[in-house]
């Protein structure tokens, strides 16, 4: 079984509160010299059989229709070893 | 002299006007906390009400937990000194480590908002001395992540320890293990549940019942005996 | 990359411009140069392009919309009218009240989530610029079929984003709509109301007077949201190598606002704004035209302290950002300095961007250079009227003629047993809890009454227990079938419900959702609707206050069905006298208030049975209404009645299913003597059941207080029949049918999830 | 500047109902072959100055302190060319 991951960002011209709570938050806890930071999902796929091009092809369909809302987010696929 | 009894308001929390209106009707001093604050003004209890203190962004109470006000809150927990944490407040708690385990999304992945019947399976509590164990009582719940997990052996230890404070009744609303609502430290100071008794003090509003009274009336008298 | 500054403009004045992909007509255009006697520079362009949109100007409507000032009311209650970001009306004890109902359709169509947070965000700021303290919000909403597949998108989303803001907000949601129909399809709309609670002395407008004071923009940074359109102007403008597509859609960051919220409610009570505008539509286009042509002079605006969340955003972009969560208040200079810290406080972000003038104009600067120099009002206030023509459509007499009083009626009793539980059971009569279970209804602690009840209740003083109440209604069908009665009717709905609850009607505000205004079929729907309205708030004593228009609610030709929502508001001296729907009281009688007539043009039976749309809908008399409203109210403070449920869509059977079903008690029913029989063998069981005659009620009364309140019915004339009594477990017709309440809870409550999930 | 990423997944242990919605609904939505989905979060973090060993391990920290809650998640830090 092999492992495809996908990760959805928001696009960034879009609003990130999530990402910008946490960057404000850091200062405080004593963490500086981040100057931003994104917030975004993470979906670990396990794939039955192979992950070929047409594994991919379809994995992509979906992290295009489903995973990800594409009005406002970003999407990688990638295969972990 | 007067019992006061702080409730702490983080940005984004929303419960506090509700949970400061219990302290008084139950008669004691409600005293506000803000987040900023390095002193509890010389609280005898603290509540941390409900809400999305920081949005609730990261997860719930992650943020609020390193805000000023809670530092001396953790310190004097420990030391003793009641706490009470409602919804986010219960959050706030796991997050601060003053309770075990973990709130995670309801299972269910929707915001719910109900009438809930929970049963009090600990009376012995700074919170829930003025109920009965094993009394049914019905207050308002709402909320988005309210699925309490812990490991099995955390588990076990609650329920061996009677710490298992408060559990759900009919329904689970949220996919809590082992249909815990709350929880209380081993001292029985610190203490959390998800649902809300400070929506249901007075019989016209909420659910319409004033069995969440209890808790407030709980505090007043032990910390008028102390 | 040059800047197109009012000088350059001057300079080149036959330089081609993007007016028509900006939406705007030539004549606009033209206008735009006369006004200005040269061609508008970009940002000139971007501002006048999106304030006179149909959107901001409400050019298709607003010779329609004239009639609700026309035809106002005398009411000494109202304190603020049309034409302020909200209304604000009296309700004693040196309260007020201001509140306001908008739409948010196309939004929550794309991106149903945040289209739909971010309408809650939207009114919620509205409401808070009046001066008032947000109390509690409701929603009313219409979806496609209830089984189509793309519902399962836009429903979910919608609902989460309305409970994911609001609740975050901390806003008990104590009412709404869910209705269901293919012709919402594509169309979806969803409507928010908020409202809001103030002292009278609290009471801000929106205005920039006081040469001097400063002009303060507070809250979220700006980014490029809801640009889309003025990409052109930018890429025109400047060079393409900065990113030219931007986003359609808003993010809404409810954390933020609930900041905002306690910032200036801080602020207020400090008395520190001597004007105040929330940013909505049009974002600081509008802010800065509407402050600036309220107040006595002009405003100077220098641009580029606007903090940015995007630094690429060239001017004209920042000008018509929708980013959300933010505010715009006129300060005097001696109370900036405790504004700011007030908003550090919060860590609220708050920026000086520019300052009241003495002159007229409103001088807007980038870098030090001049980009806009307009008078303010011809941007906020005169843009384009139009008198679009309107017709009765072809269809309307066909349509009307199609009477749904022919439609087969069950036969046997078991066959009206069998209709009844369909009734109960289907989408648009199903219990939503599934849907209002994701909203708070209970934070604040002041929620007295919520859904399902007929109207949201809130307790506004804990003292004296003074609270208001509001229900929003709006039938498209009957709309459909007549557009004026259409419109009546969910006015005369809403003021029943808000009355059924105990409270009294005070005024109105309205959300007219329709389909293109280039049709004239569509604009004879909305003429007729808007007439209908505001003759009906004449008559029934309740001005509106304020509202929104949503036009082109349509995919191709096809539009919506015309659908007005009117929220009514009402006010209620003690709570603790408001009436529940619940039967709860074994041995209660009921009683049915109100005349029932054979009227099934537009009905619930006539869609869930026979899928049928025709005839005409229900009469509307305002005066009975009025009756109704009175002994309601009076029964309610006066200790008559323990329940009470208005009777709309569905009928008696529904509203009598949805008050057994709250009080765990169920009820045996009497068919009365004297109700047309319409000839069939169930006739007149059948009409009682499911004929959905406006104007009625039913009410539980205690037996010691039967004669008391039929008294009061017969001194004032109104028609009061006992019908049956609290009993049982079973909702029984006597010589037809009986169902289990076990039955029709199933029925009543597993239809919608089972839709959903 | 440098971006680092920290991805934060449930222990396996943990019940995802995210990730079991998303599994449940594949198949619905034509995607076969998916064995299990897991849903988790990804922050990238730009960082200021240069990411040494001294910045990863002040990262780390910061995952494991206030990122992750260590009770129920599992985390990894990646430095992203
Ligand atoms: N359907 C309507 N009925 C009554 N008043 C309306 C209606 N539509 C718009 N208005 C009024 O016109 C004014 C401008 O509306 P709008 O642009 O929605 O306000 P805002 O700028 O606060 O969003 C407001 O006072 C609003 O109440
Ligand atoms: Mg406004």
């Amino acid at each position: 079984m092999a492992r495809v991951v996908v990760d959805v960002m928001l696009k960034p011209e879009i609003l990130d509160p999530q990402g910008q709570a946490v960057q404000r938050a850091l200062p405080r806890l004593g963490f500086d010299g981040i100057a931003d930071v994104r917030q975004g999902k993470r979906f670990e796929l396990e794939v039955d059989g192979p992950v070929d091009d047409a594994a991919l092809a379809r994995i992509h369909e979906m992290a295009e229709t489903f995973l990800a809302n594409t009005v406002i987010e970003d999407f990688v696929v990638k295969v972990e070893s | 002299m007067t019992t006061r009894i702080g409730v702490v308001t983080f940005p984004g929390t929303l419960d506090d006007r509700d949970a400061l209106r219990a302290v008084r009707l139950a008669g004691a001093e409600p005293v506000p906390l803000w987040h900023r604050d390095k002193d509890l003004k010389q609280v005898d209890a603290v509540v941390l009400a409900g809400g999305f203190s920081y949005g609730d962004y990261l997860r719930a109470g992650a943020i609020s937990r390193f805000s000023p006000v809670t530092e001396p809150i953790i310190e004097q927990a420990k030391a003793g000194m009641p706490v009470l944490g409602i919804c986010n407040g219960f959050q706030i708690l796991t997050e601060a480590h003053l309770l075990p385990g973990a709130m995670l999304r309801n299972n269910h992945l929707h915001f719910i908002c109900r009438e809930q019947r929970l049963r009090v399976e600990n009376a012995d509590t700074a919170w829930t001395a003025d109920y009965e164990r094993g009394q049914e009582i019905s207050v308002p719940l709402k909320n988005m992540d309210g699925r309490y997990v812990a490991d099995e052996r955390t588990l076990d230890e609650l329920e061996a320890e009677g710490r298992v404070a408060f559990r759900y009744l009919d329904v689970n609303p949220n996919g809590s293990l082992r249909d815990i609502a709350g929880i209380t430290n081993a001292a029985g100071n610190v203490v959390g549940l998800m649902p809300h008794p400070e929506h249901a003090v007075e019989p016209l509003i909420g659910t319409g019942g004033t069995d969440g009274l209890g808790f407030f009336t709980s505090i007043l008298k032990k910390l008028v005996a102390a | 990359m040059t800047l197109d500054t009012v000088k350059h403009a001057g300079e080149t004045p036959d330089s081609e411009q993007p007016w028509k992909e900006l939406g705007l007509k030539e004549d606009e255009y033209a206008r735009i140069r006369e006004i200005l006697g040269r061609r508008p520079t970009g940002a000139e362009l971007a501002m006048y392009s999106v304030m006179w949109s149909e959107h901001c100007s409400y050019k298709s409507s607003k010779v329609h919309l004239k009639q609700f000032g026309e035809k106002a009311p005398e009411n000494d209650a109202l304190l603020v009218g049309i034409g302020e970001n909200a209304g604000v009306v009296d309700v004693g004890q040196g309260y007020a009240v201001t509140f306001k109902v908008e739409s948010h359709n196309h939004p929550s169509y794309i991106e149903p989530y945040q289209g739909a947070a971010t309408g809650v965000g939207g009114i919620v700021r509205d409401i808070l610029a009046m001066g008032a303290r947000p109390v509690a919000v409701v929603d009313p909403l219409r979806f496609g079929a209830a089984d189509h597949p793309d519902t399962k998108r836009v429903l979910p989303g919608v609902v989460a984003g309305i409970g994911g803001y609001g609740n975050c907000l901390g806003l008990p949601n104590i009412g709404g709509e869910v209705v269901f129909d293919s012709c919402y399809q594509g169309n979806p709309l969803v409507n928010a109301g908020c409202i809001g609670v103030m002292k009278h002395e609290d009471i801000h407008l929106a205005q920039a007077s006081g040469p001097g004071n400063k002009v303060i923009l507070y809250g979220a940074r700006t980014g490029g949201d809801g640009i889309g359109g003025v990409s052109v102007l930018a890429s025109e403008t400047f060079d393409d190598t900065k990113p030219t597509k931007r986003p359609a859609v808003q993010v809404g960051d409810p954390f933020q606002e609930k900041l905002l919220i306690e910032c200036t409610l801080e602020i207020f009570k400090e008395k520190l704004v001597a004007g105040i505008q929330d940013l909505g539509g049009a974002g600081l286009s509008c802010a800065t035209s509407e402050l600036a042509s309220a107040g006595s002079g002009g405003m100077r605006v220098e641009l580029d302290t606007v903090p940015l969340r995007d630094a690429t955003l060239s001017p004209e972009e920042i000008l018509m950002s929708e980013s959300q969560e933010r505010m715009c208040a006129i300060v005097e200079p001696q109370h900036v300095d405790r504004f700011m810290e007030i908003c550090e406080k919060w860590d609220v972000t708050a920026t000086v961007i520019g300052e009241v003038t003495e002159g007229e104009r409103l001088e807007i600067f980038w870098h030090g250079e001049l980009i806009v120099d307009v008078p303010p009002g011809t941007v906020a206030h005169e843009g384009p009227t139009y008198h679009r023509p309107f017709a009765r459509p072809s269809w309307q007499d066909a349509l009307q003629a199609d009477d749904a009083g022919r439609l087969p009626r069950p036969a046997t009793a078991d066959e009206l047993r069998a209709q009844v539980l369909r009734l109960v059971a289907s989408p648009n009569q199903a219990s939503k809890a599934w849907i209002t279970d994701q909203y708070d209804r209970f934070v604040q602690g002041n929620t007295v009454l919520a859904q399902p009840e007929d109207a949201g209740m809130v307790r506004i003083d804990e003292e004296t227990n003074l609270g208001v109440a509001m229900a929003t209604d709006g039938n498209g069908r009957y709309a459909k079938l007549d557009p004026y009665t259409g419109a009546q009717l969910a006015l005369a709905e809403a003021y029943r419900n808000v009355a059924a609850s105990g409270a009294k009607p005070l005024a109105i505000s309205d959300c007219l959702n329709f389909g293109s205004p280039e049709d004239p079929d569509v604009m004879w729907q909305f003429a007729e609707a808007t007439r209908g309205l505001a003759d009906g708030c004449l008559q029934l004593g309740t001005p509106v206050t304020g509202g929104n228009v949503s036009l082109y609610n349509q995919t191709g030709d096809v539009a919506i069905h015309p659908t007005p929502v009117v929220a009514v508001l009402g006010v209620i001296d003690d709570v603790t006298r408001r009436t529940p729907i619940a039967f709860a009281e074994e041995g209660q009688l009921l009683y049915l208030l109100g005349d029932t007539r054979e009227e099934f043009g537009g009905s619930a039976w006539s869609q869930v049975v026979h899928d049928h749309l025709g005839g005409l809908p229900p009469k509307v008399d305002l005066d009975r209404e009025k009756l109704l409203a009175e002994i309601l109210i009076a029964a309610s403070r006066d200790g008559m009645i323990d329940a009470a449920h208005d009777l709309s869509d569905g009928g008696l059977i529904q509203a009598v299913t949805e008050s057994c079903l709250r009080g765990g008690k169920g009820a045996r029913l009497v068919v009365p003597e004297g109700l047309s029989d319409g000839g069939s063998a169930t006739g007149d069981a059948f009409t009682f059941l499911l004929s959905e005659s406006a104007g009625r009620a039913v009410v539980a009364v205690p037996r010691s207080e039967e004669l008391r309140f039929t008294d009061m019915c017969g001194a004032r004339g109104l028609p009061a029949t006992r019908i049956g009594v609290v009993e049982g477990d079973t909702v029984e017709v006597q010589g037809q049918f009986a169902i289990p309440l076990s039955e029709l809870r199933t029925a009543h409550e597993e239809t919608i999830p089972g839709l959903l999930v």
